[in-house]
């Protein structure tokens, strides 16, 4: 409940207070689009009305430094108007289109690339790694600007076969939609967690922390006269949920901590239903600051998909045009027992058919 | 407060290359200890390969249960400066629309009281402002209320909502976007602010199935604009396209997965009793077709991450609901889905998971709604029924 | 071990001893086929020579009479040269073209329809039913005589879309393939097991009992002092496994036991890959002799399927082009909530996307 | 042995009605005590709609554990004669072919010892003798073999393989089914007689993906038929069926599932690569396209019913397998199977569920086989992965 004499519960500011004139004038009048050049949009609505959008990538970490340079282009160039993407990027919102191209040039000049829009790599996804979360496999936003430099091009481009949405997670939790990206890139642990059996006590409950894991790979036991738990090492996929609900249960290993790749995942709807993300490669190096292994990773399968993708096809559909061996043979990635899933339903994912290709 | 500052040669690396750098980020902010701490926590991660934050006792605002994510660091003797360093959830305005004068506001408040630094936004939708001790939590609330902003959600409570830019910046918004994900958050502030459900509740609002704001993936409860008659069809515009050289054939015939298209070189038809209204014919030509005039949403429910049982995706629900203010539909639902799970919900289970356990017919009764075979993709194949009496009563009899 | 002295171990006799001699010359060798009409194959080879094939249905429980008879009719029309089908149709191969004719009428004044061929409901693969089988929860042989009766002119002509493969389950142990099959119709339990604890002690061992259950609902208790075991009712989809390790867990309940339909199953690799039949009617009375309210269900769904499929569109291919609401709504099948999975793998079955039609 | 005969007006109704009556084929034995109980307690089921049968002592052939089904009435003291009615299962010749002599000697010898009744054929395969009693098993046995025959199996062996017409009388059979089948089978009767396993294991043999006998769904191993090189193609015959009316492009070219055939009205072009041997178009063109020339077989494993974990197809074990007698790949990969599975199966555990037990990776190692993505329809999307040592070995150095 709301405490007296507190101003609380407000809930967010209305969004119409921050709505452009053009937009309100137009607001749900919008006739269609069209993308110009990468990074901007125009929306005519159906008075005739343009509404010219200008979107720059940005780091997601910003500081408020950034924040009021953004607040100063705006006021330059948008009256003041701009909104961040579901992907994090800026867009200015200009109803004068001779200010565009203006606009463009500043922003290069400040060092935020244009782009993001149609068939391209947009920013991506990503989550806290080192710099703020306590389960973080890796770090996130070291990865991420590491991967962009390599990917830049198809941001500041138009010419994929498809839009092509990459998602980063520093753990299994997968703060973002990396269980549905074209290509996901994800924080792994590969040990147990270690058990600090004298913290564990002080801190967690024996109970919660025993439902905590998904393999059921906790049992309890006592050490030095308290109660404990001990994991069957066998059972523990690493999953850090322990972790996260007991901070005895150390998951973070700095030798073996690394990093997975999957792809073929989406959450449009356009013509293929939703997917989920599939394994490319189970596990590479945690290497900083650059990340190398898992950044020439990447850049192969956008390259191998850019190349050999029919127009339109998301790299989910492509792969599935033609077929998963095809996929491994083309990107040179090797297929090992760790692609076969083994866990509840591991038997959904066997092919049952004959449906070869030879 | 400590007057160190780090040497950062790993981190400096990432000052490299074309792309923005966040280390750029946070340096502007180095005059601050908290952010220079960050700067040499930081490099030793890079060094160690090894994060140095930790869980701690809960910490928050006053009367409120989630908003603020407490953080510690593991090594606090050596970096004091950010031995606490919270993260405040900030509910963003809906579609993600400020002024120039709201953003500063909110560095202003930010700038007094925290790190200087933020997430714009994290992938909840807020605005994270990363980085502030217990002390500043009050003060950075009352700041952020007088200036008319709250806190969003943390913890097991309706998570801040979030939704596409809609019909403010989209010609396919199918409901408006921006006025339920405000409307619903403002309904619910109690929910947002008060955690009491077994586990975490998304609620994400999309104007169309392209699905801006990923909800089927992300979303306890995904609501995505669809309609239910015909798409409308501008011929003349559909010969533009031809004429400008779109190989309608390959290029959007071809690719609709209902094939439900014709396209004679004069005049498109669609047999819109076979389309599923994937989007794609309409995303590709976008000023020939739109969507039909018939407008609302499908709701489906239960998207999730991973942990514990399996990721998800959200299943349909209720495959057409009209979605005008003010959302009484949608509101009973979600209140009906609350009452049921919130009592019947084990502790940290997702709403997704919970309709796996109890079985989605079960849930469906609970819920009062009829089951529709829409709501599945297809039959069980497996024959392990369970049958209520009813079902062979007249057999019994 | 065999045992010294005693024949065994010899198997089945070689299959050469049985192969006409135009099956020997062309072994291997056949170039094509033809169905000229409804259950006649020509088996043309390479040679030139042809092969004659007349099937015909039968009831597959034979007695030796009949199969006598069979014996006869292979001497006169066909060297004495006969097969079994997979589907348990008789098979008479023929090298004088000129004995098709007086073969087919002979097996038609003795009521052994021609036919099974091409696009048509072959014979129904089943069961034993009442006729010899301890947990079935309906008759199979009755139910099938009274489906061939109504789908009788379906087996003697050729004009569905496609092969329509029709099976018979008495319980869910489902000897056959029921679970691929394009209709399916399988006895079903509807009640848990009842317990005859006097019995059990005696014959069953309790763990075995207790792991037997797919669900768990099976507990151990203690009945008059002596160990036996209790049914969690709520926990128990009467899949009658505990009734076939342990006769004293009762699952067969003249009131209760019923069928249920299932449809869209396959097995052949044409163009779709093999898929499991889904439910389309949960639960229908046991009524024999005659199965009424069986037989109009299925005789409607083939109706439905024989209207709006598309040519060689097998009954799963059908509804997932037109998707699973049409089919219930054409068929006017009540949807429930039965008809929604919810065991382990019931997620799997929800629709995750928006691809709905109106 | 009673001389009763039942009136049963519920049975008669199945004597109507055009399809061949098994109420006729019971009535033509009815001079035989047996038959005629037979037909008491069945009309007792119509009425009651009930089974009479259950479960007994083991009853079998010395030396065997299995072939024989041990069957008795629940009723013994109304219907004595089917107090004990066991089946037979007779191992039927590989692709069920026979002469009229080889089945006059079948009907001889049910004729001496048994009911006269018997299915041909059971699902599994074998030929059914329907009904004897325990003092019979020895002489049908002894009968049985005395004329080449033996008995096929039950219980927890491997069961009787079966085999599709194959290259007898077909002309897609891309290995010798018939051939192989017999083969197996008389290299394991040991395993087929003597139950050993954890549990039964079904072989069955198709010459082709058009999967005739059903392997797919009804074998714990499935030996399907397939080929590797190029679809034979006879342009000549291709404009043959054009000219006779089928619409290629409509019924053929339309309906591959990998879209890999093109038809300019002169000439069929197949691009192999992307064929997955479906065998529609062969189907539906025989006298034009034919499997290619590099034959064999692919080998799947783990099908069953749905006892226990749910039904299973089988899955992808060998993408391709040359078949050439004598079978020692095949034999190699079936004995590494059951020495596996058979040391560490669950009793009742088929093989299909043995492996999503202990999972297919290790399945694999255990097997020697190294994994290819043919046997998946896609990599896991489940992150939870159980990583060995050496994967990060490098890592760890
Ligand atoms: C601005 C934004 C919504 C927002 O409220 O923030 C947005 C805006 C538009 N989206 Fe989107 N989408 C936005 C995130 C998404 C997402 C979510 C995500 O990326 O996490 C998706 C789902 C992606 C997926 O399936 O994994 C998404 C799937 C689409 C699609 C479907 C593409 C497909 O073929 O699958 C379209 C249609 C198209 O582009 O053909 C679309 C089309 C559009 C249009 C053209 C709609 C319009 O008429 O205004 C907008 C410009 C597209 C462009 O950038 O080329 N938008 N769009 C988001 C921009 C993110 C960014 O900065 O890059
Ligand atoms: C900040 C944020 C990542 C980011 O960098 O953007 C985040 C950060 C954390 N997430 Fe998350 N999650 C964030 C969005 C998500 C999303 C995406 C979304 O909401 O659209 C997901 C996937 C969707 C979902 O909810 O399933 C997500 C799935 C999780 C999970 C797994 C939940 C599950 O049911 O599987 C956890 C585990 C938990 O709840 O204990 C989790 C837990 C956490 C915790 C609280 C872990 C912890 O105990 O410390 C992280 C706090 C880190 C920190 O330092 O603040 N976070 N988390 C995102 C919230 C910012 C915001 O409010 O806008
Ligand atoms: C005789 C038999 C094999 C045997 O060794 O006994 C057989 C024989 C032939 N099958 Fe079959 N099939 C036989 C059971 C099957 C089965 C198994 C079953 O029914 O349980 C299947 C899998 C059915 C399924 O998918 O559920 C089967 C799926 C096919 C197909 C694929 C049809 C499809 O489009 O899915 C073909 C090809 C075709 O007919 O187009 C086929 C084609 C053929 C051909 C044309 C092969 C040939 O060139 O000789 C044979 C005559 C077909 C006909 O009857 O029209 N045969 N065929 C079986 C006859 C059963 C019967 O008495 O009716
Ligand atoms: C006779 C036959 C049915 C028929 O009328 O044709 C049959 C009859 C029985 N089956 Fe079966 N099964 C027969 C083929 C099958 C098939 C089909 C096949 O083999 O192609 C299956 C499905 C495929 C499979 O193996 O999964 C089948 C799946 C089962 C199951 C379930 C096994 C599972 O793992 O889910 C059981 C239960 C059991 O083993 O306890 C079972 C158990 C039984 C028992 C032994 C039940 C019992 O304990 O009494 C039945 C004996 C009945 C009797 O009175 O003789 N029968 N059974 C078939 C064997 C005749 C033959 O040898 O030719
Ligand atoms: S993905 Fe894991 S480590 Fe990364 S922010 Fe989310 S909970 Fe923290
Ligand atoms: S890391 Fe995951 S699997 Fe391992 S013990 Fe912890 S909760 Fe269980
Ligand atoms: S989800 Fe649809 S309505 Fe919303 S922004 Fe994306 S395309 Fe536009
Ligand atoms: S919206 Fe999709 S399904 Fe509907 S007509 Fe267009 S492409 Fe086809
Ligand atoms: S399906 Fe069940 S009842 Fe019928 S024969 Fe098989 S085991 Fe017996
Ligand atoms: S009938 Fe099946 S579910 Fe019910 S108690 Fe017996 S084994 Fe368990
Ligand atoms: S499986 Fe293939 S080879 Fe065997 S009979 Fe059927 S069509 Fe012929
Ligand atoms: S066999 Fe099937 S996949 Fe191959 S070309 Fe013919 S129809 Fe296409």
């Amino acid at each position: 409940m709301a405490v007296a004499g507190r101003k609380t519960d407000i809930g967010p500011p209305h969004y119409e207070n921050f709505l452009p004139p053009v937009i309100k004038r137009n607001y749900g009048k919008w006739a269609y689009h069209e993308i110009p050049e990468p990074g901007v949009l125009v929306h005519v609505s159906e008075s005739g009305e343009k509404l010219f959008t200008v979107r720059a990538g940005t780091p997601r970490i910003l500081s408020i430094k950034t924040i009021r340079t953004f607040a100063d282009l705006a006021d330059k160039y948008a009256d003041g108007y701009l909104r961040f993407t579901s992907r994090n990027n800026v867009e200015f919102l200009l109803s004068d289109e001779g200010k565009v191209f203006p606009l463009k040039t500043e922003l290069g000049t400040l060092g935020y690339p244009v782009g993001g829009t149609g068939n391209a790599i947009s920013a991506i996804v990503h989550t806290q790694g080192w710099v703020h979360c306590h389960s973080a496999a890796s770090d996130a936003s070291g990865v991420v600007k590491s991967l962009m430099d390599a990917l830049y091009p198809r941001f500041t481009s138009m010419d994929l076969p498809a839009k092509l949405r990459v998602a980063f997670a520093c753990c299994l939790n997968m703060c973002g939609a990396v269980h549905c990206s074209d290509i996901a890139v994800l924080g792994v642990h590969t040990r147990p967690p270690r058990i600090d059996h004298s913290e564990l006590p002080k801190i967690c409950e024996v109970p919660t922390l025993i439902s905590s894991c998904p393999t059921g790979a906790i049992r309890p036991t006592t050490v030095d006269g308290k109660p404990s738990v001990e994991v069957e090492d066998g059972q523990c996929m690493y999953c850090g949920n322990c972790y996260t609900v007991c901070p005895a249960m150390k998951i973070n290993n700095p030798k073996t901590d690394g990093i997975s790749i999957w792809v073929g995942g989406k959450v449009s709807n356009a013509r293929h239903e939703p997917m989920f993300s599939k394994l490319a490669i189970p596990f590479l190096p945690n290497n900083p600051p650059r990340w190398t292994e898992v950044v020439d990773a990447v850049v192969n399968i956008v390259d191998v998909y850019a190349k050999h993708a029919r127009k339109h096809e998301r790299m989910g559909e492509w792969i599935e045009r033609i077929g998963w061996p095809r996929f491994f043979k083309l990107t040179g990635i090797p297929f090992t027992k760790y692609h076969i899933d083994d866990f509840t339903h591991a038997g959904e994912t066997f092919r049952r058919s004959v449906h070869l290709k030879s | 407060m400590s007057e160190k500052k780090y040497e950062t040669p790993l981190l400096d690396e990432l000052e490299k290359g074309p792309w923005p750098s966040f280390i750029r980020e946070i340096k502007q902010e180095a005059e601050r200890p908290m952010v220079r701490d960050l700067l040499g926590v930081l490099e030793r991660s890079y060094e160690e390969h090894i994060g140095h934050w930790k869980h701690g006792g809960l910490v928050g605002v006053m009367g409120y249960g989630g908003g603020v994510i407490g953080r510690y660091s593991d090594l606090p003797e050596e970096f004091p400066d950010v031995s606490e360093f919270h993260t405040f959830r900030v509910n963003q305005p809906a579609g993600w629309f400020y002024t120039s004068g709201a953003l500063r506001d909110l560095c202003d408040i930010w700038d007094k009281h925290g790190s200087g630094l933020t997430n714009m936004h994290g992938s909840t939708g807020d605005i994270v402002f990363l980085g502030g001790k217990t002390t500043s939590i009050e003060p950075v609330f009352a700041d952020l209320t007088e200036k008319g902003w709250d806190l969003g959600g943390s913890g097991s409570d309706m998570r801040t909502p979030s939704c596409c830019a809609g019909p403010a910046r989209c010609e396919w918004a199918n409901y408006d976007t921006l006025n339920a994900c405000h409307e619903i958050t403002q309904a619910y502030q109690d929910e947002l602010h008060r955690p009491a459900f077994p586990y975490k509740f998304k609620l994400k609002f999309a104007g169309c199935p392209n699905d801006c704001v990923a909800s089927v993936a992300r979303a306890d409860m995904s609501i995505i604009g669809t309609w239910k008659d015909e798409i409308q069809i501008d011929q003349e515009q559909v010969r533009a396209y031809a004429a400008r050289g779109m190989d309608i054939e390959r290029e959007i015939v071809e690719l609709c997965p209902c094939d439900c298209i014709s396209w004679d070189g004069q005049a498109m038809e669609i047999a819109d009793g076979e389309c599923v209204k994937c989007m794609h014919c309409i995303n590709h030509m976008p000023k020939a077709l739109r969507p039909g005039k018939e407008r609302g949403a499908a709701i489906l429910i239960g998207a999730k991450a991973p942990i514990v049982g399996g990721a998800l995706l959200s299943s349909v629900f209720v495959p057409f609901l009209e979605m005008t203010p003010p959302y009484s539909d949608l509101r009973e639902l979600i209140e009906a889905i609350w009452d049921f799970w919130g009592e019947h919900g084990k502790n940290r289970e997702r709403v997704g998971e919970f309709i796996q356990r109890v079985g989605l017919g079960k849930f469906l009764e609970q819920i009062g709604l009829d089951p529709v075979p829409e709501m599945i993709a297809h039959p069980r194949s497996n024959p392990y029924i369970f049958f209520d009496d009813e079902i062979v009563a007249g057999a019994e009899a």
